[in-house]
């Protein structure tokens, strides 16, 4: 049964230095809050998972938390370039960033091989692109019936999965609705999950489109209003596009990244 | 056809926006991507072809937006949809099997192939000149819809003779390489760009300047094109934007996000 | 685009001699008026695919309509045996019926292989059982990248695919909620498909829990209110216990089976 | 221990299910079958595991039923599951992985390594003597959940030396087969009947006589079972049902079906 804590004290027990975590959200419902409290504990040599690692982690890439990120598009959508992976990967700052790349057909289904218990994933993907060169991680698999060649990619195991909701109740039982992604997959393929939502509630009234992850498959929830922004939560905000545009100024340079970190990271705390 | 004096009133970019959204065919079924594609794709939704369906890899299938989505994933998309489904489900079920009429796309670099990267350039992959955000949806799109649409604005350095890396198939380096890769959708159908259109040649699969937008000349094409580009002897004009496509198509640029 | 045709007209369209059908349907929403018709319009030499078998195929397969059976459980729900399967598999009466045999797994994951375009899934499933011996659809496959082994099964890819839903839309557009089972991967996998409903509405308004099937997936619609009786449609009707219970003593004997096709199913017309 | 006179207020059966239901642990994750595995899991709800929750493999996950259901996807599933998921998703996500506590199964046979047979009896598999239901979800159940309790009335004909054929793997031949084959889940811990409570020896695998039903004999035990039956050394006995069991569970046997 997931547990009800502080975000502090949440990301404090499950994300430990080394771990490989997955915070996902497909532009709705990404962790923010949660990706700051792990900047804020000084997180280090973090294996960071993610279909599209934008502002959330450039943020952490430019704090020094990460020593490899695995994900399949890393851009800052609607605006242009992450810079602070760029520098990560192009100039090795802070520290040197290695990738795993692949494309979202590829991480979409190594999290399903993960949640499935399964060692791989088989899809028709990558063949004839130069990716399945450069990434270990894709393989060709021939199918036994038709001898047809097709492509497998290793299960996503992350050792945290995190993920922003609306809802949970007071059992922990946790409701999201909108656009909810992968993160499902992301939360069963891995061995601990944290969950920020808008709000507790004493009971999950059902909703169209709402995914369900029912308490004994979370391990923690802490509660974080508006714990998403800049992205959003359906029903509770919206995106703030300003924030995305503004984050090309910020991040184009270190040392405005670098006041940025400490003026809106370091100097605050987490909100619950 | 309308005949084009010095200065229009439409950007270049408006008229490849333009000439996107008329590429696409009423009650196709559409993955869109963000950025022209999903201005394109929108704005036949509101001119030529009212019953395209639209579909994001957010897994919003049937998404009919009242105004211009600003990410693959805004609030709007899920609200109009038909249906909205996982990622994993929109790669599996319904890009994989080839349900999907026309995949559109953009590129970083794009070549005689109509291969596309968007993953490195320059350098080698490990130490490269620049890092773009990579592959996302494209590869898989490219090889699975029925056909693909590419739009990208032309210059030298975008449109290549060889992709620094290919990060999405076109027609790798010819004829009979999309079937040796066992790719089931049909490849690139046009490129669409601000200053005309290229299709492949049904033969050499090289892509060919098939119609120049107005005012556009084949050497400016050539200027900005990477290779010796073939040009078709039955090379054609666009039809310039209609008051009532520009209008439309402003009109959507203004609510981009959802401001009003 | 889907057309939204009476239901003899689309049995007709869809369901031709020979033809690989999958009726599904998980307890709930179960196609019993596409059933009857099919028996109706005395089609022949069918293969019947479907993951629970129970008196929906007992008819089909006691009217001599099949030649083969792909399956994974074939019982009377809550009552017990199918006597006109029993029949046909130890005495081949109307007409020898050949089985292949499953698990709810392997048939769940062959028709989400074909729902996905692939030509085989993969699960941890069968190992050690006697079906893996009996069943040439079942084999084993290991991981390029652990070694481990594994089991595959190829997908399910049948020529129509028969389901009941609730609602459609009048462009075709088809809703259904509750217990959804296995049916959109049904319908997905198949070549053509046909959906009953309980009625066509102007709106599909958005519900909890709720599938929607696009238009442009399905080939017919026909209307069948009651059209999943015995079984049920959530919202619309409950289950019939009695029938089930009632089926048990009219199947049992070749005569009252016969008795009963003649006077429940070809001595009426397709409702709609 | 209440003393056993000579007709007690219950049947067998109904030890039977009380003894399943008092083998759920408060707050386990059950994998529900239809029949008597459900009515004890319903029945340990209401006593002694108000917390167990209900996973059916219609999809729905958390189910808290207010009746007895007469089939694996009643309508009350759905209605008051925490999730309704798809039949592929509860087997691939919620089963396979091993997240399920308890595995519930009946058998038409059953023999001394835990296999269970529900496929079919004499002759051979073309032409079998019996042809029975198949197999279901029970192989994968047997193979995933930490551990299954197996619950069947118990005879001769139903206990068995080997299975005519195994649907679902309990130990196999013995000890090491379940490691060999893979599977990951516990296997039979628990087979409870009409007569008493069986258990797999630790070192053998072999099940063994561990609790006698109240006045049950080791004898009637013996001549219901197909091979020699080994008897624990502190062979136990089932405490019977209580008045409060016995009142919840003929209750609840009164609603199936949602009658009342």
């Amino acid at each position: 049964m997931a547990e009800i804590v502080p975000l502090a004290d949440a990301v404090s027990e499950l994300v430990r230095d080394g771990d490989t975590v997955a915070m996902e959200g497909f532009t709705h419902l990404i962790p923010f809050a949660a990706g700051h409290e792990i900047i804020r504990q000084r997180r280090r040599d973090l294996t960071l998972v993610r279909m599209t690692p934008d502002v959330i982690y450039d943020q952490l890439i430019g704090a020094g938390c990460a020593r490899k990120l695995v994900f399949s598009w890393g851009g800052n959508p609607g605006v242009g370039s992450l810079h602070r992976f760029r520098d990560a990967v192009q100039n090795s700052w802070p520290v040197p960033l290695e990738i795993e790349e692949h494309s979202h057909a590829g991480m979409a289904n190594r999290y399903v091989a993960g949640a499935a218990g399964l060692p791989f994933a088989v899809l028709r993907g990558y063949t004839g692109t130069d990716l399945a060169e450069q990434t270990e991680t894709i393989k060709p698999i021939t199918c036994p019936f038709t001898g047809e060649v097709l492509t497998a990619v290793p299960a996503l195991r992350p050792d945290v999965a995190v993920v922003h909701a609306q809802r949970a109740d007071r059992d922990g039982n946790v409701q999201m609705w909108g656009i909810t992604g992968v993160q499902k997959e992301a939360v069963l393929a891995s061995s601990r999950s944290l969950v920020t939502v808008e709000e507790v509630v004493d009971t999950l009234e059902p909703l169209p489109g709402a995914v369900v992850l029912p308490s004994w498959v979370v391990t923690k929830v802490s509660v974080a209003p508006n714990g998403a922004h800049p992205s959003y939560a359906q029903g509770y905000s919206v995106r703030d596009n300003e924030y995305y545009q503004a984050w090309d100024a910020i991040s184009r340079d270190r040392d405005s990244f670098q006041r940025w970190l400490d003026e809106s990271v370091f100097a605050t705390a987490a909100s619950a | 056809m309308t005949e084009v004096t010095a200065a229009p009133d439409w950007s270049a970019d408006e008229m490849m926006t333009v000439a996107a959204s008329r590429a696409l065919r009423d009650g196709a079924v559409c993955f869109v991507g963000i950025g022209l594609p999903s201005t394109a794709a929108n704005l036949a939704r509101r001119t030529t072809a009212p019953g395209l369906v639209l579909v994001y890899e957010s897994g919003t299938i049937g998404a009919k937006p009242d105004y211009l989505p600003l990410s693959i994933g805004d609030g709007i998309l899920a609200d109009t949809a038909d249906s909205v489904v996982s990622v994993p489900e929109i790669f599996n079920y319904w890009l994989q099997p080839g349900r999907i009429d026309v995949g559109f796309l953009g590129a970083a670099q794009l070549d005689r192939y109509g291969n596309i990267n968007t993953t490195v350039i320059g350098g080698d992959y490990a130490n490269p000149k620049v890092r773009l955000p990579g592959a996302g949806g494209a590869p898989e799109i490219a090889a699975s819809c029925r056909e693909v649409i590419v739009v990208v604005r032309q210059s030298k350095r975008t449109f290549v003779d060889r992709v620094d890396f290919v990060t999405s198939v076109g027609f790798g380096a010819g004829p009979g390489d999309r079937e040796r890769y066992g790719l089931r959708g049909g490849g690139p159908r046009t490129v669409i760009t601000d200053l005309g259109v290229m299709e492949p040649d049904p033969v050499s699969c090289e892509l060919t300047l098939t119609r120049l937008h107005p005012g556009v000349t084949v050497e400016q094409v050539r200027e900005a094109t990477g290779w010796e580009i073939a040009v078709a002897d039955d090379l054609g004009t666009t039809e310039p934007p209609t008051p009532a496509e520009l209008t439309i198509l402003r009109e959507l640029e203004k609510t981009k996000g959802g401001k009003r």
